[in-house]
């Protein structure tokens, strides 16, 4: 157990756990693009005999799962440049019709990853603001804005504790108001018209305990369940 | 839950078609023309249609017929008159229907802006003529652009050679022509298909049409040859 | 002879004896579109060995002669609608793609069929104003503002004997100053600087009897040559 | 005379390279890269050149070796900053190599619209942000969108995996990327293949860049393993 875990008197979600809580809930038949970070292992852990065609911004449609060492292809790599496979009924397209699949309103849902994001659903994922390293935009302003639905996987907190749930975002914006759901190392959380509402918690975390590290105000769901690690 | 959009007659294939909806079909002359989902859309009985795409029809059947029945009260294309093109002529001499002629590349880019989720494009095509009459226009460089709009439909009618059960597409020589983006611009888009081919048959260096532009696939090989 | 012709005293080219002399000076290894009309004659007439490229704006890049009869095919049709082969090298393309050819400059020559020119390289081919019949642009304005040269293939007078080739176009415009070169049955005729300059007649012309027939002044070039009917 | 693409030598495909052009590079990644030609400009000595590229080049060769050279005093590109990017790291906290930002999607919009002949266009992407300071805006259809320009170059430089004489391109796989758009918006484009096929071999349904966007074409098959 982590410094912040032993705060909390929970067991977080890893990385892994957190994409594949997202992955259960994309529902079947989706077109999903998968961000940098912790969205993309969701193409590792997608449950089976679910029918999603997962996107890559640099031109695949149909991405299938990470490929043994030795099948590494040097030309089939994912916009996070690790190596993946291409799935039958798959395709390579040109840069351009990529994005015409996200600007275009095509994609179903998009996974991404945030610096923070806000109560209004503001997203902010491409820099710090600190000028000493150089911003990388890549597709997320496309993908905030072209995607049906936008989801965020991230850790509830930055390394130091504070929270990535804000009221609002400190960083340079990635979109405005395009965020419909947030899962986290503790917690499910949909952007609702009415505010911030709590669908899912880890096992043993109470809604005062998260608040505490979670700037908006939040709402409990009447149907709140537990959030499982699968 | 496999995903598989291929539909079993053509009457499932435009089910939802609905009175006063826009429908892109498409082909160029003779070449790519969904034929059968015409008529599809001619026995729903859909009427006070807008349709887009490059000709008005001609001889007797496909677009000529859904264009003579009178359903159609407003064309978007690029050229209604051809040799044939009787019915359409007829029906325009009368003031029986609306043409809103385009610029033929301005139309497919048109559709391609609406399918990409761009907003509107600044084309140097039709500047000082007519046809870019009350259109905004700005000077880029020297030189004078028309600003066009997204061009999008409520359904396209498609003509391909052969789908998968994802929906991508291989079309056929020029019969390839707007299905393409004209698949890309629509809410609905169904594919008429001369093969149906396994998942994973298709070269996927060679798809043209992703699945992802697809709503419903219907397999027609009947060969019928149309008065068009 | 033609009423006409016994008019001139002169051998007018027949079409494709119009399309033949703007093929023979298509520069080799050019890309070139053929309007309708007497333009599409020319990939029937090409000089042999020639390395010419003709785009269709349907779709087809390296569009070959008309096949014979027994193989005709009705998905390989050109934008006259007309049965067309496709060379070895050839391509087809989605609609979008031929005219992004077109636009962004990349056809070096564009062969179009006109009502009228007139001497400012003004073109006029996509509608007479006659209300009664409907009017038909296809890509005429695409590839008279997007190909690097336009060339207009034409009968030098309309069929009651009025020029075509005038000082300012009564029709409705195509494209503003695009026409740099005019093949018609009596004459080439250049669109210079300093106006109209033939460089070629049919034998036995004279400049006085083209000039009847052509409402810009023309000027003869000092190296004028008979345009010989190949 | 028949057309023939194809250039004997890397030296010969990019000459005419000059102090102060503005090159276009594909490849996303290390999928992709021209590394040969980026070194071949790297040998002609050219400087003050700007590079248009997805990322910025990561370990010692290719794209991170042009750039660590000091040759290159500006860079549009979406994603600089990946593990490995340390040469060009340093002159972007030096200060030595300007940096132009662009979201991805807009990147090869905007040099499609070069190659289209789109005098400019409107995208929803970065309205709002940073990336669209003193840029035009518009509300359309309730949404605001950016207006972009074309991006053009004077020299492209792609990676593809076949050519024939007249230029047509195949790619393999996710190596495609910024290629096809990229050899439409350059002056003139050059392309490193790994194999040259005969006219008339490759399949007409399935090219990807047609000749009429490519001017040179040169094979490399050293299949060396760079260090990117």
């Amino acid at each position: 157990m982590s410094v912040a875990d032993l705060e909390l008197g929970v067991t977080k979600l890893t990385r892994p756990q957190i994409a594949r809580r997202a992955a259960e809930l994309i529902p079947d038949g989706s077109f999903v693009n998968l961000g940098i970070g912790i969205p993309t292992l969701a193409a590792n852990v997608m449950p089976a005999g679910k029918d999603v065609v997962l996107h890559s911004e640099n031109g695949i449609l149909g991405v299938g799962p990470t490929p043994p060492e030795a099948e590494r292809d040097r030309d089939l790599i994912n916009a996070s440049k690790d190596y993946v496979t291409l799935l039958p009924g798959g395709s390579y397209c040109v840069h351009s019709d990529a994005f015409a699949m996200i600007r275009g309103g095509h994609l179903d849902l998009a996974l991404l990853g945030a610096f923070e994001v806000a109560g209004n659903g503001d997203l902010a994922n491409w820099t710090t603001g600190d000028r000493r390293f150089p911003p990388g935009v890549g597709g997320a302003m496309d993908l905030a804005v072209g995607a049906k639905a936008i989801w965020v996987l991230t850790d509830h907190t930055t390394k130091k504790g504070e929270p990535k749930i804000v009221n609002a975002c400190k960083y340079p914006l990635t979109a405005k108001g395009v965020v419909k759901r947030i899962f986290t190392d503790l917690a499910l959380i949909d952007l609702t018209e009415d505010g911030l509402l709590v669908r899912e918690m880890v096992p043993g975390l109470t809604i005062d305990a998260l608040q505490a590290v979670t700037e908006p105000k939040l709402a409990l769901a009447e149907d709140w369940q537990e959030l499982a690690a699968a | 839950m496999p995903i598989d959009k291929i539909t079993p007659s053509v009457t499932e294939a435009v089910q939802g078609v609905k009175d006063g909806m826009t429908i892109m079909i498409s082909g160029f002359g003779f070449a790519g023309v969904p034929n059968d989902l015409i008529h599809g859309v001619l026995d729903s009985g859909a009427k006070d249609l807008t349709v887009i795409s490059n000709n008005a029809g001609t001889g007797t059947e496909g677009l000529a017929a859904l264009v003579g029945s009178g359903r159609v009260t407003r064309i978007i294309c690029s050229y209604p008159r051809s040799k044939g093109s009787d019915l359409f002529d007829a029906r325009y001499a009368a003031g029986e229907i609306e043409l809103e002629l385009v610029p033929q590349g301005t139309l497919s880019e048109r559709m391609r802006a609406a399918g990409a989720g761009i907003g509107g494009f600044f084309t140097p095509t039709g500047a000082g003529t007519e046809l870019a009459a009350g259109k905004e226009t700005r000077m880029i460089d020297g030189r004078e652009y028309v600003l066009e709009a997204p061009l999008r439909a409520d359904m396209a009618l498609v003509q391909a050679q052969e789908a998968d059960r994802w929906g991508n597409l291989l079309y056929r020589k020029a019969a390839r022509n707007f299905g393409p983006v004209m698949a890309m611009a629509a809410d609905l888009t169904v594919v008429q298909v001369k093969r149906i081919v396994a998942l994973g048959e298709m070269d996927p260096e060679a798809v043209v049409t992703p699945g992802i532009f697809v709503d419903r696939v219907v397999h027609i090989d009947n060969n019928r040859e149309w008065d068009i």
